[in-house]
């Protein structure tokens, strides 16, 4: 111990003059600019995907219904439900803000909340107005900072180069590990399911993949859709549009998993995971057209017990799925697999048969208990422009049948296809391979009066089109068929689209006449739209059916207005295969229910 | 029957006897007073308590009864997905979170398989360095309050809330960050923090100056301090000691050193040593500990990369699962070793995690070891310079 | 506050108040410094100890009325608000945020804030963040001591329902099962400066008269004891203790 | 002296002016600590408030006799204390009720207060208090001493038991003060001053972070609020000891708020920056440094 | 036979009165044609005739109802030149080619050549006229025609464009 | 670490060896071989630092996994201990001789886990928790939420809905909605 020891601690006091380091006003002093306060929602964007009441380890979140707010309504991709948060829970972690699928969670840096009742510490972000609302400053997830990862995985293809002149199988399907991957982006929220018009339950059948248990995804599969394997490969995937991780980033590709489920079970295993028909009933049932939504209602009815017979035109079942879907997308093998699962469940097939000529309704109305009409769109549109009525103006949807039935068309040296669908697609893209087999080079244009971002057909379609030599010329509108003076035809003379959508966002075009080309064509297939051949029906039924708009009526279960008449698939409801598979499922819940009512009266 | 078997049913031992016997104390012949400092106490570090057993003014048995914190971490990390458990496990030591998101992090990117960007190596080593900082200054106003000199907690607590400043400009935080998470870090560093991080360290420094003037050099701080609680140097790994107990005891053992973590192979530091192993030395090597930090920080800044990303692609983490394994991730926290024990089953959720905090074996231990024959006036001074944190012992 | 009560009142399910004499040491055993002993004083007389007895006070909590004219309870309710005199009882980890008030940084002694040791001098009970049942016993004991007006500010949100540890085994959720709240700061942590916009409220609420915890705590007090004893196993103090 | 009647409204009116002056001077002192702490510190009216709280606590509960009359003997020490020095030299309205022998009382008085307390923290029946009244006496035992031998060098020097003669022969410039005739007798008086004032290094007897506040642990409400009118009176008064004894005493109200706060900022100047003394290393440091002074203030006298 | 008649009174009157007459006459027909058309489609599509009749009749009211205004009573009377675009408007009031069975697509393209030729006239007949309630009246006839055609137009679009995969 | 393995195989029964990193590595002893080992690891390979002491509960196959962790300071090396103790007679040596902290972790291991330490000091006491009477919580068939919401009450009002059950209520309210 020294005098310095007694006289150095005496330095403090030379901050008894300084001013002092007191924050003057502490009621009123900002966070800092990252600072994680209360929750902000922007609502239009949010979702109600729940992927942050999944993330919340406080279970400080519930998803609960908001009502009476504007821009907030249960729709396909919207769950209408939003966040509430619980600051009796909320530990300020933001994981919320780092998973929001949408990243309409954020955080403000507001940090001070008083109350005299404990139970007022909730509020719904965004909904329930808040002094921090428009708070800018506060956490938002920094860029980059994901939780889980934005980007697909690839699905491996065949390169253009390879699958330019055959109809081989483009994609090649996922591994093991691939789909694990891919799987594992999926956040299991459900957003989809609601979309998916057979309701497939697609976060547990994602959720298979990722624990490998196959058997059990397909078990989940083939629970609600009998044409999944179908499906895995060629459905219009609804689903994915709206899917959470679409709105940052790639959806899940759910119906490339749905095809790994399908591919990694044995097919001879199929039948025992599904489970077979139960024992018979007696009931009768004709099914008329052997498409996704008649089969799939052959399906539910045969494993009922029931005895199914489906009347089919032509010589193989699968309806559109095989006559109007291009092999290179949908081998056949299988389509005949699907077929031959639903008709191992007991299903009675008759092939060539065609309803009103080889078999009348009236017939078919008395021998069973109920008739289902399943008969699809088979009748193509044409636009009849001037010159539309030349012999070598096809309609798409006749032309791909042609092809897929076998025959060998002797493909033209050009082409022009009208349509931006994935039928005009479709077509395209055959014809091109079949001039690739027969001539080397491809010379088909593909002229629609959408722009590309508006074109009905996927995107995917569009891409690999391009790759394939397609030539795509978008916001075309069709004027005339042009024959030569030989009367040949030379192409399609068009004029340039202005704009193509009213402010209601109803169809309207308009032109730029001035904007004139012409595309030569030797062929030119219109593939404009489709529309259903009710002839089978007969004058009589035709006129006893209520209509409506051109459809037939049918309620939510696809029954018609005669009692023993029920209709399903792309004539009511069209034209998507997994819509077909939805209502050939109502149609046997509904069939079934009228069985089960009579047999109730019956007793 | 559960309950029967695991209630503590046999209380007849109490006042426990020692297995030598050594011993008796007869509470009811007066001549001793039992005396509990704690929890409601502000000699006691947090929420914890100590059972005096006294005679006149000196302890003759000292027993820590911990457990008003405990939160079931352990249990509760359990039923947490492995993301879910980061933001809980920064609780667990509420003076010094970091340690916990780090070494947590860490221990599931080893198990994960994980390897993180080389930019967020950087920046956890600046967050672990700062909260040391703030650790010790916190510490330093400990020490000295609780000798009754309460103008030193004042200086050092504001120059501590300078550096929560810095943690809530980088981390969006005042006290729990939360912003190590397994993968990464949430963010780089805000524009111009730099600048203002100089500054701070700055006034760190002064504030240290103005500390070891008036607390250092203080000739009835000496007189209290000086000789208070030796901790004999052959102790320390019979108790499991580490951290500055075990360095003002001589022993140069510093994890940042012996197993180099994060970047620290590539910082310039040795570790900082004392020899009279007495609550003086304790204090002084914290002190120098805390220059060392303020130097290491500026070491981390200036060598830091600037750009590159600061965080790992991870697996959705809403349901990443961990092959079977196990694996213990050990750091130098301001108090000693602070380690992780992870366990993991193949499942999304640990099987176990065992948090071992240096409070653990301080604070019951060898503070019980220490406290004896000491006077009452310094068990809180005692029990300040093992520095421990009650939150960590429970968990 | 009369409503919020109300709400509790109606949540808890209507069980009879459990008998009063230490129901819980029934399973617990007690230690042993604590079990009633008989001692022989040096005149040989044998006096009997229950050390669970408070040999100066047997009575509970009464409900304490204000002063008799409306102009000098405004005027203590005034000097109640501006002297808030806090426990040091650091219950949990809110505990932190409180060194900083004290601090020059915050300085809440600029409003009238301090810092008190021992319960008996404190009117305001901070309750810093979750509460285990081992703290929550010594909490009430602490909030018991003080007198009659006392304050009660629950402090982050596991005080409000349970924060982030709802689903563990050893912390309880509703902190106004246990003790009268008056008031409640959401956070984990809350900032200081939120806690001076508590304490500031809470003044507010002082001077309007409309704290009156302890005399809640009073005309409740089989229910609140009901509460306790419910979560808190190991009974072991007086029921009386004031 | 013949006794007044007038003195005792005079000696009140004294009384009420040191209250409030105690009042706002421990404020400003812990001001002053404060900005040494680098904040600002309580308002300086913040003891009024306090003491206005404490007394309109509803609620008190009583440990016993000795319990309630602990704080009315410490107050009875401060103000008998106060009462019996002349406060202003001179003054008629303000020489309180001194009188030949006020030394002897004053010196009583001094340690009445703390005998009470120690009656009271007794009875209160908290370890805490029990141990911090052991501490207090051994302490203000120790640390009274040199006092009284200061005071008795003081008492030997003037040959005189009255303050106010004292007083008196200090009058006539600053030189006259016991400060430079007796220096020695006031250092050993102030550092036993440094002792009594609670304040670090010596103020062991409540140390806060040990035996939180020791004897008054148990006090509360009105007990309290009597204890901390106290606190501000007794200071003062005994700092009027000292000024009258030590440093000229005050001839008017002003010198006299001069002195009493430089006396009172050298307890605060050397507390600040010290942390404190165990209590037999403060007895110690007490025996070995200010007795010393003390019995040398005499035989220089 | 009506249309004829109608077509032959346009060619040789042109005083305002006849040629509102004439356009009256031209929904009236209109009007009766898909009235006549409707029990001969099929069902499927007989919805879309009726509402074409519908539409027609309500054209035909308001028509008749603009004659009877008292304000332009007098106006109403004077002659004003026979409008170029006269004989695309004259032209598809000759009985369409529809066949026996016509489909939606037919009824919906001969319904749109109707409406854009009387949209046509009536722009012509108001730009010929002189500023007025005359040419607000055939401004209005034109908007009148345009709104509709540009209905049907959208509605040719839903249905044929439908379908398309 | 691999060589201080070998050479430990030859001495001593071990099973399980995994190296976690360079310098962690695992192993799992039997019952009587583990204080030997202990011993032996201290005293002869310098691991004088009880880094930690604690169990796992594997549940499925009924068997408590306690961990010894013991550290190598100087050359930076640990190596876990393993012992594998059966589920339903869960009691086991204690080493508190050895080193005087593992007593606490004893304490804890015994309240929590409810594995006893006979002869280790004030294992019976209360230590983290007061008045436990449930099964001791570290155990895996304890559920805490289960607990926690059985003895502390939740705040009311609080529900929530599950976004795709709720949209196919909503968007198809016809619907069977049961699964």
């Amino acid at each position: 111990m020294s005098v310095r020891d007694l006289l150095s601690p005496f330095i403090a006091w030379k901050h008894l003059f300084r001013e002092p380091v007191s924050i003057r006003d502490p009621f009123n002093r900002e966070a800092s600019e990252r600072y994680r306060g209360f929750h902000q929602n922007d609502v239009e964007k949010c979702i109600g995907c729940g992927t942050c009441e999944a993330i919340c380890q406080n279970g400080a979140i519930d998803m609960v219904i908001v009502e009476g707010v504007e821009g907030i309504k249960t729709r396909p991709g919207d769950s209408g439900l939003r966040p509430r948060i619980d600051y009796g829970r909320c530990c300020w972690c933001a994981l919320c803000v780092d998973v929001c699928m949408t990243s309409s969670l954020t955080m403000s840096n507001a940090y001070k909340w008083v109350e005299n009742d404990p139970d007022k510490f909730r509020y719904i972000p965004g909904v329930d107005k808040k002094e921090w609302d428009n708070v800018k400053q506060g956490y938002h997830r920094p860029d980059g900072h994901r939780l889980n990862a934005p980007e697909r995985i690839e699905m491996p293809e065949l390169e253009p180069a390879e699958r330019i002149d055959s109809f081989v199988e483009i994609v090649g399907g996922y591994s093991v590990e691939q789909a694990r991957l891919e799987a594992d982006r999926c956040v299991t929220c459900g957003i989809c399911v609601a979309t998916c018009p057979t309701h497939m339950p697609i976060p547990e059948y994602i959720s298979a993949v990722r624990d490998g248990d196959y058997e059990r995804g397909l078990k989940l599969l083939y629970d609600s859709n009998p044409f999944s394997q179908i499906c895995g490969k060629v459905c219009t995937r609804r689903c994915e549009t709206t899917c959470a991780a679409s709105h940052e980033g790639d959806p899940i590709a759910i119906r490339w998993l749905k095809r790994h489920i399908t591919e990694q079970v044995p097919y001879e295993k199929y039948r025992d995971i599904i489970g077979g028909p139960l024992p018979a009933t007696g009931k009768k049932i004709a099914i008329i057209g052997a498409g996704p939504a008649g089969m799939t209602a052959a399906f539910d009815l045969a494993r009922k017990g029931h005895e199914v017979s489906v009347y089919e035109a032509r010589s193989h079942a699968g309806g559109m799925t095989r006559y109007g879907i291009p092999e290179y997308r949908l081998p056949f093998e299988t389509i005949q697999r699907e077929i031959d699962l639903i008709v191992s469940m007991g299903v009675e097939m008759h092939y060539d048969t065609r309803v009103g000529t080889d078999i009348q309704m009236q017939q078919l109305q008395q021998d069973n208990d109920a008739v289902l009409l399943a008969i699809g769109l088979w009748l193509g549109r044409g636009t009849r422009i001037p010159g539309a009525d030349h012999p070598h103006v096809y309609k798409a949807i006749d032309l791909l049948r042609r092809i897929r039935d076998g025959e060998q068309l002797e493909a033209p040296k050009s082409m022009v296809v009208i349509g931006g669908g994935n039928v005009a697609m479709d077509i395209a893209r055959s014809v091109a391979r079949l001039q690739k087999q027969q001539q080397g080079e491809i010379n088909v244009t593909l002229t629609a009066l959408e722009d590309k971002a508006h074109f009905l057909a996927d995107p995917v379609e569009i891409k690999e089109s391009i790759e394939e030599e397609i030539n795509i010329i978008d916001s075309r509108g069709p004027q005339e068929c042009v024959s030569d003076d030989q009367g040949k035809l030379v192409g399609l003379r068009s004029w340039k689209v202005l704009s193509i959508f009213d402010d209601q966002h109803r169809f309207a075009p308009t032109y730029d006449e001035s904007d004139e080309q012409l595309h030569p064509g030797e062929w030119i297939v219109e593939a404009i739209g489709q529309m259903s051949d009710v002839s089978l029906l007969g004058d009589a039924l035709t006129e006893k059916l209520e209509w409506d708009r051109g459809r037939l009526q049918v309620d939510d279960d696809g029954h018609t207005s005669e009692p023993w008449l029920w209709a399903a698939g792309d004539c009511v409801k069209g034209p998507d295969i997994v819509s077909a598979v939805a209502t050939g499922h109502s149609v046997a819940t509904s069939i079934e229910a009228m069985f089960e009512q009579k047999e109730a009266q019956n007793a | 029957m559960a309950d029967a078997e695991f209630g503590k049913a046999d209380r007849s031992q109490y006042p426990h006897r020692r297995p030598d016997g050594s011993l008796d104390i007869d509470l009811t012949s007066g001549k001793y007073l039992k005396l509990w400092q704690g929890p409601n106490h502000p000699g006691i570090t947090g929420n914890m308590s100590v059972e005096l057993t006294v005679c006149g003014d000196e302890v003759v048995e000292g027993k820590t009864h911990v457990g008003y914190l405990h939160r079931g971490f352990e249990k509760l990390m359990e039923r947490r997905t492995f993301i879910q458990c980061f933001p809980i496990v920064c609780r667990i030591c509420v003076p010094e979170p970091d340690f916990n998101e780090y070494c947590y992090a860490a221990a599931v990117e080893e198990l994960a398989g994980l390897e993180i960007p080389e930019k967020a190596k950087w920046i956890r080593a600046l967050i672990l360095e700062m909260g040391r900082i703030n650790s010790y200054l916190m510490y330093l106003g400990g020490q000295a309050g609780a000798f009754g000199q309460g103008v030193i907690g004042q200086w050092t607590t504001y120059a501590r809330d300078l550096m929560l400043d810095r943690f809530e400009e980088l981390t969006g935080a005042r006290i729990y960050h939360m912003f190590i998470l397994p993968g990464g870090v949430r963010d780089d560093l805000p524009e111009g923090f730099d600048e203002r991080m100089e500054q701070t360290l700055q006034e760190v420094e002064r504030t240290l100056d103005d500390v070891y003037d008036t607390m250092f050099r203080n000739a009835v701080f000496k007189k209290r301090a000086v000789g208070l609680g030796y901790v004999d140097p052959a102790l320390v790994d019979e108790y499991g000691i580490t951290g500055p107990v075990a360095r003002g005891a001589g022993v140069a053992r510093d994890v940042r050193k012996d197993q180099p973590y994060l970047v620290y192979d590539q910082l310039d530091f040795e570790p900082v040593t004392g020899r009279e192993s007495d609550v003086y030395a304790r204090a002084d090597v914290r002190r120098r500990d805390l220059l060392m930090s303020v130097d290491l920080i500026r070491q981390i800044l200036s060598k830091m990369p600037h750009k590159g990303e600061v965080m790992a692609t991870l697996p959705n983490v809403l349901h990443w699962k961990i092959p079977r394994g196990e694996t213990y991730i050990r750091g130098e926290c301001s108090r000693g070793e602070y380690g992780y024990y992870l366990v993991t089953d193949g499942s999304g959720y640990p099987r176990r995690v065992n948090v071992r905090g240096p409070s653990y074996t301080h604070a019951m231990a060898l503070l019980e070891k220490l406290i004896v024959n000491v006077n009452i006036s310094d068990v809180a001074g005692l029990m300040v310079s093992l520095h421990t944190y009650p939150p960590e012992i429970e968990r | 506050m009369k409503d919020d009560f109300e709400k509790l009142l109606d949540q808890q399910p209507e069980k009879e108040p459990e008998p009063q004499e230490r129901p819980a040491l029934r399973d617990i055993p007690v230690r042993e410094e604590l079990v009633p002993r008989t001692v022989t004083a040096p005149d040989g007389q044998e006096i009997r100890i229950d050390p669970l007895q408070d040999y100066y006070c047997q009575a509970g909590p009464t409900v304490q009325t204000p002063a008799y004219t409306r102009i000098i309870e405004d005027l203590f309710n005034w000097a109640r608000a501006e002297s808030l005199w806090i426990l040091g009882f650091g219950t949990g980890c809110g505990a932190i945020e409180m060194r900083p008030l004290m601090t020059p940084r915050f300085d809440a002694y600029r409003y009238g804030i301090q810092w008190r040791p021992t319960p008996r001098q404190a009117n305001l009970l901070v309750i810093s963040g979750y509460l285990s049942v081992k703290t929550l016993k010594r909490a009430i004991r602490s909030y018991e001591q003080m007198q009659n007006p006392k304050y009660v500010v629950g402090l982050g949100s596991c005080t409000i329902n349970g924060g982030m540890y709802w689903d563990s085994y050893n912390t309880i959720k509703r902190l106004d099962d246990y003790l009268p709240v008056d008031l409640y700061i959401t956070g984990c942590m809350p900032r200081p400066e939120a806690l001076l916009q508590g304490f500031d409220d809470l003044k507010k609420l002082i001077r309007a008269g409309k704290a009156e915890g302890a005399n809640k705590y009073a005309e409740n007090f089989e229910r609140y004891k009901t509460n306790q004893k419910r979560v808190i196993k190991d009974w072991d103090m007086p029921d009386y203790s004031w | 002296m013949s006794f007044e009647w007038i003195m005792i409204p005079y000696s009140l009116l004294t009384l009420f002016i040191v209250i409030n002056y105690g009042l706002l001077l421990t404020a400003l002192m812990q001001k002053i600590g404060a900005r040494v702490g680098r904040r600002h510190g309580i308002p300086i009216w913040q003891n009024y408030i306090d003491l206005l709280k404490n007394y309109s606590i509803r609620s008190s509960i009583t440990h016993g006799v000795m319990f309630y009359l602990g704080p009315v003997f410490r107050l009875t020490g401060g103000v008998g204390l106060l009462l019996f020095v002349p406060t202003i030299f001179g003054s008629e309205m303000f020489s309180n009720l001194s009188f030949a022998g006020d030394l002897i009382l004053a010196l009583y008085f001094i340690f009445f207060g703390s005998l009470g307390m120690a009656l009271g923290a007794g009875e209160s029946g908290h370890p805490h208090s029990a141990i911090g009244v052991s501490r207090g006496l051994s302490q203000v035992t120790t640390s009274e001493l040199p006092f009284a031998l200061a005071v008795f060098a003081v008492a030997l020097q003037y040959q005189t038991l009255s303050v106010n003669d004292i007083v008196a022969a200090q009058q006539g410039g600053v030189m006259n003060w016991t400060l430079f005739t007796n220096p020695l007798a006031v250092a050993a008086a102030m550092l036993s001053f440094l002792g009594s004032m609670m304040r670090p290094p010596f103020d062991v007897v409540l140390a806060p972070q040990e035996i939180p506040i020791g004897p008054p642990t148990e006090y509360h409400s009105s007990y309290l609020a009597l204890m901390q009118t106290n606190r501000v009176i007794f200071p003062i008064a005994k700092m009027v000891v000292y000024m009258n004894l030590f440093f000229g005493g005050a001839a008017s109200w002003p010198v006299f708020f001069l002195k009493i706060f430089l006396i009172y900022f050298f307890s605060l100047f050397i507390g600040v920056v010290f942390p404190r003394f165990r209590v037999e290393q403060s007895v110690r440091w007490f025996l070995i440094w200010a007795m010393p002074l003390g019995i040398a203030a005499i035989l220089v006298v | 036979m009506p249309e004829g008649r109608g077509y032959q009174r346009l060619k040789s009157r042109t005083s305002l009165e006849e040629i509102l007459e004439v356009a009256t006459e031209f929904e009236r027909t209109a009007r009766d044609f898909y009235t006549e058309l409707a029990p001969k489609v099929s069902k499927q599509i007989r919805y879309l005739v009726e509402e074409l009749a519908e539409e027609e009749q309500r054209h035909y009211d308001l028509f008749s109802q603009l004659r009877m205004r008292a304000d332009i009573v007098e106006q109403i009377k004077q002659s004003v030149e026979t409008p170029a675009s006269d004989r695309r408007f004259s032209d598809c009031i000759h009985l369409p080619e529809l066949g026996d069975h016509p489909d939606d697509q037919a009824v919906l393209q001969y319904a749109l050549g109707r409406e854009h030729a009387a949209m046509e006239q009536y722009q012509s007949l108001a730009e010929s006229t002189p500023g007025g309630p005359i040419r607000d009246l055939f401004a209005f006839l034109a908007d009148e025609e345009t709104q509709h055609k540009n209905e049907l137009e959208k509605r040719y679009y839903e249905v044929v464009h439908s379908g398309g995969v | 670490m691999q060589t201080l393995i070998s050479q430990l195989q030859t001495r001593f029964q071990l099973s399980e060896f995994i190296l976690q990193r360079d310098n962690l590595a695992f192993v799992t002893v039997t019952r009587e071989q583990l204080r030997p080992l202990l011993l032996h690891l201290r005293d002869k390979e310098g691991f004088t630092h009880l880094v930690l002491l604690t169990a796992v509960d594997w549940i499925e196959d009924n068997i408590f996994q306690l961990t010894y962790l013991l550290g190598d300071r100087t050359a930076g090396c640990d190596i876990g201990v393993r012992l594998m103790l059966p589920r339903d007679v869960a009691s086991m040596d204690s080493i508190h001789d050895l080193w005087p902290t593992a007593a606490t972790y004893q304490r804890e291991l015994r309240e929590m886990f409810g594995i006893d330490f006979p002869e280790s000091p004030r294992v019976d006491e209360d230590f983290i928790l007061e008045g436990w009477t449930d099964l001791p919580p570290y155990r895996r068939d304890f559920d805490t939420l289960k607990y926690s919401q059985e003895s502390y009450v939740d705040r009311l009002g609080r529900e929530t809905k599950d976004p795709a059950a709720y949209m196919k209520l909503k968007l198809y309210p016809d619907e069977d909605n049961d699964g």
